[in-house]
């Protein structure tokens, strides 16, 4: 019980979802069944949403269920469904090609890890979980208010050299969601459909 | 680690990291365009998993602030806008080539 | 009328009404034909008149004429006059000599130097213009007949083509007095210059007049040659005086013969300052040119200018003591002589007279004896005072060379123009040998008696010359009954230049001229205190000289008009010359008589004494050469006069009656004597072989040096510059071949083809294949990190 | 027009703005771009006759000032302190108007030119250009430019429109003159950066001279100068921050600034392999000049210029092209180096005379009319070198600088005698060339007969040439040689010499292609008289022939202020600088010393001169003589 009470939820919970987000993330990439390596995907993305929550940023976590989970997953999907003809739903791939990808994979991973690990450490907030209730319930607003150009985690800093900071994100807000507007216009134009697709053989 | 003491910055990126190189290796090996793009999609995530883990008070006292959420959110969005392009991008391929396989799409070679 | 205001008007008016005459007939002379002429005419009478005018009523007036036997150089009066009278000397000290002078305006400005156009006025200005006038009125009449064959058509029978026929050409009638105008406006404005540099200017124009007229036949090649060689040995004498005018310029800063104010001096008062009581002294402005080093250690030890100047001019006597300076005088009056020697035909630059007889005779008359040749005596007379005894040395040695040798070759002389020719150069070298002995005068006078007879004896030739039609005496004989008129004139010519009269009484205008002359040589002869051969010698050239001129000049006479005609053809063709001929002959008879007599004390030779330059009328004595220049009035003493003129009158009639012997009644045979001295003959015959020395020295040589230039420029210069620029193609060749194409190009290639190289092999790693590239691009990061990692973590850390 | 730089520039660039016009007509219709070409020529004389006329235009040239007029800049290239710097004085105010003159001439000279009309005219108003700016450029890089402006298309002109051997001749002139402007800009370049226009010595007053700082009426220089910085525009703002600081010279190529410069201070007499830097810069910039004007050795391009060269060009190359050297030699040479001109004053001389003999020997071997008549422009700008060395005021004559002055003049003026002179000649000939194709002097003879009123011009101009008093060429010879004595007695005895030679050759020539009986050679029918537009070409040259000879005044008074000034600032100079230095006529005193001697030593030659000295004095008295003569046998 003594070992119950000393448990530290909040890295057992990390330890959860790490595991499942890399775990289904690897079944993506061991699979070759398209739908398959799909529904995976689904579940490694979600797992990181829950990463997302564990490191407290609730409001990109819910993002990351809504447009990854429910948007981006639900276009691949589709992708999916259309071109799923059974020559095309699993293609395997030449051992050599994974040897290869295997090897640089790894010693990518193993260059990022030593990285992560000499990353010099931050001492730890004691009273870290004790903050996470008063934080979640501004954080969404303060979210809203940086992406219109005010940000009240910086009003604290009085120091000059700040104030470029201080200015929040609303230009490239703006950009981002004219940008989203062009991407949809181009999607649409480059999806519309052709008749001339050959019969499959 | 244990289970005992709190999670630093270092997990996360490790995560991270496992998740970025499953994608690329995920990138390098399927032949399916759209196996392809879920790679992409893994990649971003363990960048964002990077980005968010440097934004959250918890694991560091230095932090990014809310940066850290922010280029979260404008990735993931962005990360949207790209799966539209590239499934649009797939389809027209496919239409053309009646075929979803990549190593057939090598006009541009040199 | 006031002298200083009228005169140079009236002479300046004069000096430019034949310049008019030029212009309107160089503008529209072929326009105006004849009548060219009568304006030329006009022109120089009009002149005449000015001259005249200025003469009787602007100077007689105003300048009563000296005293008889002051100066005066008429036997008779020097023979009662005993003794010389001891006033004179200081009475010349004093006197102020009467000349006019000024300019009219100005060529260049230097600083404080200035050269102008002026005039300078005196009596023998006065009467040369007279005389220059006169004569010329008389020939431009008289060219009037003798070119009139020049108005229409004209057949020049010495010029064939080279189809055998003669030249046929349109007549030059005006262009010949617009020579003859051009040639008067010169020559009144040399006489009239106010400066040594405008007396240049004038000198060339002269020069140049001559060119033209005797080169007027310029289809003859003979003629444009003469004109050449005229022109050419003209600059060689001219070459001379430009050195005379840049030691008297650079030494004296000054051309003006007189002083124009009080403060600038002109030559004359700066050589003969009046402190001086006239006496020759080298000026200090020279003797400090001389002494140059002197004077610049003194500027350089002075402290200031002002105490360098009056110091220099302390020790300026002493060193003019010391020498410095009279080699200066030496080479200023030697340069000035030797242009007069060009232009006067002295030796040794006598060739081109003769030669210059190819002109037309009116030419001759007024340019080659008259007036133009005269000009160089009248320079000598008008620089009398600047000439230091040496160079008066010089002066008498040319004359008395020129004088013997023209006479010796006259002898042989055919051709009855050449014949004057050399008679003019003998006459010349007498003036010349008179100045140069210090006779003044004697040698201004037998300037002008000389210009009267000589053109007349060339006006009457020309008068033969245009009866017959030819030149050579040796086709004459017995034209006295043709043409009486030209003969009997040109017997008062002949008597006149032989000195004829009767001695101690009265003569033609030459014989008081030439007694002056002889008399002047006798007494420097005499009065030689030692050494006398030079006066010896002079004496005795000039005295035998003297009768050989009688001789040819009756020889001439006799073979042209006396005895039976040796060219019967010819003789029957021969006619009197036209009224507008002969009566200038006739006129100019009676001055060659009369001009040298005196009128109730008004004689040329008073006017010209009060031209005498200051200062020249007292003994001097060389300082290089130990001789001693008598003054002029010691010759008028008995005991010089008396011999001489005897001597004078022996020798000329000996010379007459030798002529009447051989030529006249031709009791002895000129070709035997030819014969027996044929040697001596042929050395006269051809002019004491002086064109052939000349040929020899001067022409040919310089024609050499000239090939030798011409060919240095060719083969050497340019030879070198080709040469170089040759080595420079062949080694830009040369780097072409092997630096461009070797090493720069093929460098350039090189890299060219191994990019290529690389690039084909780069392209098999383009495979398109989309996993090659993540593939690649993973293996690139993790190579790059690797890389930091290796190298610049350190640096990044430290 | 009230700016002297606008007119400058007009008359400068108004035959390069007719060139640009000229590009747009077209070529087939050369009469209109001839007239054209000729109506610009005669624009820009006017406009500079106007300007020698006082009061004609606001901007008239000044008779009484002896500085330079009108001189007026604008900032070109400031870095370099390079100025748009046009400026006229009297001794480049004479020159440009015969430039212009000439030009024009010229143009109605080309009327024979009927090979690429359009091109041709073109070039020609180019070089007019260049030719005009290199007269009036006061700064030192605008000169050089103009320099070459002025040297391409002559190149083009006589290597396409010349006679069988043009590509020789064009590129020989080619290389002469580039070698030349090569030094010359080494030249410039040496002296601009050892100049510094606030070294010691660059005062106020000098800074006025040199047109740099403004002179107002009745103000001091010093005012000026400080109101100048106070002002503080262009130039001054830099002045007055390096003002005090030796260390940061002010480099520049005005002219007037580097003469100042050369005079007043020793910023060119820094050594350079043994020899002060405006040594080589006077070594370099005379050699530049020289092969321009030209002199022997360096003058073998001029004969196959000239006789290459159609007739309108060589009339250029004679009239204008040759008295650029002089005039640089004038303008930029003694002034700005001083010191380097009164050392080597005694080799500018002989080199002149030398050219002076050298080319008369030469004209006198010439089989070829042009030829003879190039070969005797070398004779007479021989003429011109040597006024210009007669370097003449020493302690020796207490610093008299009267003579040299005189020569310069005789120099200036020879300059223009020779562009008349020397222009009208080859006209003349080319008249002759056009009838008959050649040149050969053997075979004309007779043309007195067939074409007289073209013999009496030409025989006008021939004495002109010869130097015949009474017309233009007498007054720059006499004056030059007169002037020389004072300054060294052999050169001058040789320079008078040539007077028989000049007189040799050209009366020779009159007498093989003039005179005769008959013409000898080719094309005798050719033979016609001058026709009205080659009469109205030759009339001009002959009336200012005959005017300069009789009047030279006319144009001497536009020199003589300027030549004053010039010489005396030199001498001003020399005392400053060389006191008590004699004139470089040590070297042929011997004359003097040999009358010395003979002037010292008579006594002893003759023990009884004192002797006769007692005669002498007692025949002044005059009393004695009849005892005297009583005594004498």
């Amino acid at each position: 019980m003594l070992l119950f009470t000393a448990l530290n939820w909040h890295t057992l919970f990390f330890l959860i979802f790490a595991l499942f987000a890399c775990f289904f993330a690897f079944c993506v990439l061991v699979t070759s069944n398209i739908v398959r390596m799909a529904f995976y995907l689904t579940l490694a993305l979600g797992a990181t949403a829950g990463l997302f929550m564990l490191a407290g940023a609730h409001f990109v976590g819910a993002m990351q269920l809504m447009i990854y989970v429910g948007g981006t997953l639900v276009l691949l999907v589709f992708g999916v469904m259309l071109t799923a003809q059974d020559s095309f739903v699993r293609m395997s791939t030449r051992g050599g090609d994974w040897v290869l990808a295997v090897a640089v994979g790894v010693s990518l991973l193993a260059l990022l890890v030593v990285a992560a690990i000499y990353l010099p450490q931050g001492e730890f907030h004691a009273d870290a979980q004790a903050k996470i209730p008063a934080d979640v319930a501004n954080q969404t607003t303060s979210l809203g208010l940086a992406l219109l150009s005010t940000r009240p985690d910086k009003l604290v800093a009085t120091n000059e050299t700040l104030a470029a900071g201080m200015s929040g994100y609303l230009l490239p807000f703006e950009i981002v969601s004219v940008h989203l507007l062009v991407v949809l216009i181009g999607a649409a134009y480059l999806a519309r459909a052709r008749r001339h697709a050959p019969p499959p053989s | 680690m244990s289970l005992f003491e709190p999670v630093g910055v270092t997990h996360y990126l490790i995560v991270g990291a496992v998740m970025f190189v499953i994608g690329a290796i995920c990138m390098a090996t399927k032949r399916n365009a759209l196996g392809i793009l879920m790679g992409i999609e893994l990649v971003l995530n363990g960048a964002n998993i990077n980005f968010v883990a440097f934004g959250s008070q918890y694991l560091r006292t230095e932090t990014l602030g809310l940066d850290g959420q922010l280029v979260a959110l404008f990735v993931i969005v962005l990360a949207a806008a790209e799966a539209a392009v590239a499934l649009a991008i797939a389809l027209n391929f496919y239409n053309n080539h009646a075929t979803i396989d990549v190593d057939r799409a090598d006009e541009l070679k040199g | 009328m006031v002298p200083s205001e009228w005169l140079p008007r009236l002479l300046g008016i004069a000096v430019l009404l034949p310049l008019v005459a030029f212009v309107v007939n160089v503008l529209v002379g072929p326009a105006l034909k004849k009548y060219a002429a009568y304006l030329s005419t006009l022109m120089i009478c009009l002149a005449f008149v000015c001259s005249m005018t200025s003469l009787v009523l602007a100077w007689l007036p105003y300048h009563d004429p000296a005293p008889a036997g002051h100066g005066d150089s008429e036997p008779h009066a020097a023979a009662t006059s005993m003794i010389i009278p001891v006033a004179d000397q200081p009475q010349q000290a004093h006197q102020e000599i009467a000349a006019y002078t000024g300019y009219w305006y100005r060529l260049g400005q230097f600083g404080s130097l200035h050269l102008d156009i002026g005039y300078y006025i005196d009596s023998l200005a006065v009467c040369m213009f007279c005389m220059v006038t006169l004569i010329a009125s008389c020939i431009h009449f008289y060219s009037i007949g003798y070119m009139h064959d020049e108005e229409s058509e004209y057949t020049d029978h010495e010029v064939t083509l080279s189809d055998g026929s003669y030249l046929t050409r349109p007549g030059r009638f005006p262009r010949f007095f617009q020579y003859l105008s051009l040639f008067c406006f010169s020559m009144l404005g040399l006489v009239i210059s106010g400066n040594i540099a405008m007396t240049f200017v004038f000198w060339e124009l002269v020069g140049i007049c001559s060119y033209f007229l005797i080169g007027f036949y310029v289809e003859r090649p003979s003629a444009s040659t003469a004109a050449n060689k005229a022109f050419i040995v003209n600059r060689v004498g001219d070459f001379g005086m430009i050195i005379g005018l840049m030691v008297i310029w650079s030494t004296l800063g000054t051309f003006n013969f007189g002083d124009i104010t009080k403060d600038e001096p002109g030559i004359f008062s700066l050589v003969r300052p009046a402190e001086h009581q006239h006496e020759l002294i080298v000026p200090a402005k020279m003797v400090q040119e001389a002494a140059s080093e002197k004077v610049a250690e003194i500027v350089q030890h002075s402290e200031s200018l002002e105490t360098a100047l009056s110091e220099i001019d302390a020790c300026t006597d002493d060193w003019r003591k010391e020498g410095y300076g009279y080699w200066l005088m030496i080479v200023a009056g030697l340069g000035i002589f030797c242009g007069c020697v060009g232009k006067s035909a002295q030796f040794p630059l006598q060739t081109w007279l003769p030669d210059a007889m190819e002109g037309p005779t009116p030419v001759s008359a007024l340019v080659h004896s008259a007036t133009m040749v005269a000009a160089g005596v009248f320079l000598v007379g008008r620089f009398f005072p600047v000439f230091v005894p040496e160079v008066l040395l010089v002066i008498a040695v040319v004359g008395c060379i020129t004088l013997f040798m023209a006479a010796t070759i006259a002898i042989t002389a055919t051709d009855i123009k050449r014949v004057l020719a050399y008679s003019t150069i003998s006459q010349l070298g007498y003036m010349m040998l008179a100045l140069g002995v210090g006779g003044w005068m004697a040698g201004m006078l037998h300037l002008f008696t000389h210009a009267f007879f000589k053109s007349l004896l060339f006006m009457c030739s020309g008068s033969v010359i245009h009866g017959v039609h030819t030149n050579e005496m040796t086709e004459m004989g017995g034209l006295r009954k043709k043409m009486p008129v030209t003969a009997y004139t040109m017997l008062i010519g002949c008597l006149a230049i032989s000195g004829a009269g009767i001695p101690f009484l009265i003569g033609f205008s030459g014989y008081y001229s030439k007694d002056a002359i002889l008399e002047q040589v006798f007494s420097f002869w005499r009065y030689q205190p030692e050494n006398a051969g030079w006066g010896a010698l002079f004496f005795l050239v000039a005295a035998g000289s003297a009768g050989i001129t009688a001789f040819y000049m009756f020889r001439l006479w006799f073979m042209t008009f006396a005895g039976a005609p040796r060219d019967q053809e010819r003789y029957d063709h021969a006619h009197e010359s036209p009224k507008v001929m002969y009566i200038p002959l006739i006129i100019l008879s009676i001055f060659a008589v009369g001009v040298a007599w005196n009128f109730f004390d008004v004689s040329l030779t008073n006017l010209l004494e009060q031209a005498r330059p200051l200062g020249t009328a007292a003994s001097v004595q060389g300082e290089i050469v130990q001789q001693w220049w008598p003054d002029e009035h010691l010759a008028h003493q008995e005991k010089i006069v008396f011999p001489v003129t005897l001597i004078a009158f022996g020798t000329a009639v000996t010379g007459f009656l030798l002529a009447m012997l051989f030529y006249g009644l031709r009791v002895l045979n000129a070709q035997e004597v030819q014969q027996q001295f044929h040697m001596v003959y042929r050395f006269l015959l051809n002019k004491w072989w002086f064109d052939e020395l000349y040929d020899f020295l001067w022409v040919r040589p310089t024609l050499l040096i000239s090939r030798l230039v011409t060919g240095i420029d060719r083969r050497w210069i340019d030879g070198l510059i080709d040469g170089l620029a040759d080595c420079t193609k062949r080694f830009s060749q040369w780097g072409d071949r092997w630096v461009d194409q070797g090493v720069v190009d093929g460098f350039a290639n090189l890299i060219a083809r191994w990019t290529f190289n690389t690039g084909l092999s780069l392209r098999r790693v383009q495979t398109g294949q989309l996993r090659q590239y993540v593939m690649f691009i993973a293996l690139g990061t993790v190579a790059i990190f690797i890389l930091i990692s290796l190298f610049w973590s350190r640096t990044l850390a430290g | 027009m009230e700016n002297p730089l606008l007119l400058f520039s007009l008359i400068i660039f108004a035959p390069a703005l007719g060139a640009l016009v000229l590009a747009f007509v077209p070529k087939d219709k050369p009469d209109i771009i001839r007239l054209f070409t000729l109506f610009v020529t005669i624009l820009v004389l006017v406009l500079t006759i106007l300007m020698a006329i006082p009061g004609q235009l606001p901007v008239s040239f000044d008779l009484s000032v002896d500085t330079m007029q009108g001189a007026s800049q604008v900032s070109w290239i400031p870095t370099f302190n390079i100025d748009y710097f046009l400026g006229a004085d009297g001794i480049s105010f004479p020159l440009v108007i015969l430039t212009t003159l000439v030009t024009m001439l010229a143009m109605g000279a080309s009327w024979s030119i009927t090979k690429h009309v359009k091109g041709y005219c073109i070039l020609f108003l180019l070089l007019e250009t260049g030719m005009l700016g290199v007269f009036l450029a006061l700064d030192f890089f605008l000169f050089y430019v103009f320099w070459e402006v002025m040297l391409l298309p002559m190149y083009f002109l006589i290597g396409i429109w010349g006679g069988p051997r043009k590509e020789y001749a064009a590129i020989k002139f080619f290389l002469y003159t580039l070698f030349g402007s090569v030094l010359m800009l080494v030249a410039i370049l040496m002296l601009y950066f050892s100049s510094d226009l606030t070294a010691q010595g660059m005062e106020a007053e000098q800074l006025v001279a040199a047109k740099i700082v403004p002179l107002q009426e009745g103000s001091t220089p010093e005012l000026a100068l400080e109101a100048w910085i106070d002002a503080g525009k262009g130039l001054a703002v830099e002045y007055a921050e390096k003002m005090n600081d030796p260390a940061q010279p002010i480099h520049t190529f005005n002219i007037l600034a580097l003469q100042q410069m050369g005079q007043h201070t020793d910023l060119f007499g820094g050594q350079l392999w043994g020899c002060s830097i405006q040594c080589w810069a006077f070594v370099l910039l005379f050699i530049g000049f020289a092969i321009k004007i030209p002199v022997v050795p360096m003058h073998t391009w001029l004969p196959d210029a000239h006789v290459e060269a159609p007739t309108p060009i060589s009339m250029i190359l004679a009239g204008v092209l040759l008295k650029m050297g002089g005039y640089g030699i004038i303008r930029i040479c003694y002034p700005i180096c001083p010191e380097a001109g009164f050392e080597l004053r005694y080799w500018v001389c002989a080199i002149g005379v030398i050219s002076m003999v050298y080319g008369a020997f030469a004209a006198l071997a010439q089989k070829d009319f042009k030829r003879l008549v190039a070969y005797s422009s070398v004779s007479h700008m021989g003429y011109v070198v040597l006024g210009l060395g007669v370097w003449s005021a020493s302690a020796g004559n207490l610093y008299n600088s009267d003579y040299w002055n005189m020569g310069i003049q005789g120099a200036m003026f020879q300059m223009i005698a020779h562009g008349i002179s020397s222009a009208g000649m080859f006209f003349l000939v080319g008249v002759l060339y056009d009838r008959v194709h050649h040149r050969n002097l053997d075979e004309f003879g007779g043309i007195y007969g067939k074409m007289p009123l073209y013999t009496g011009l030409s025989i006008v101009i021939f004495f002109a040439a010869l130097g015949l008093p009474g017309l233009c060429g007498f007054i720059g010879e006499i004056f030059v040689v007169l002037s020389v004595w004072k300054f060294s007695t052999t050169l001058a005895v040789i320079s008078a010499a040539v007077v028989i030679l000049t007189a040799a050759y050209i009366l020779w020539v009159i007498q093989r292609v003039y005179l005769g009986a008959e013409y000898k050679g080719p094309h005798e029918e050719a033979l016609t008289p001058m026709n009205l537009r080659e009469v109205s070409i030759a009339i001009p040259l002959v009336v200012l022939a005959i005017l300069f000879g009789v009047f030279p005044g006319i144009l001497l008074q536009y020199m003589d202020p300027t030549i004053d000034r010039q010489v005396q600032e030199l001498v001003a100079w020399q005392k400053r600088e060389k006191p008590g230095e004699l004139g470089s006529t040590q070297s042929d005193r011997s004359p003097n010393d040999t009358a010395v001697s003979v002037g010292v030593s008579s006594p002893e030659q003759h023990p009884d001169l004192d002797m006769t000295d007692q005669q002498l004095s007692l025949f002044k008295r005059s009393s004695p003589d009849h005892q005297f003569i009583s005594e004498s046998p």
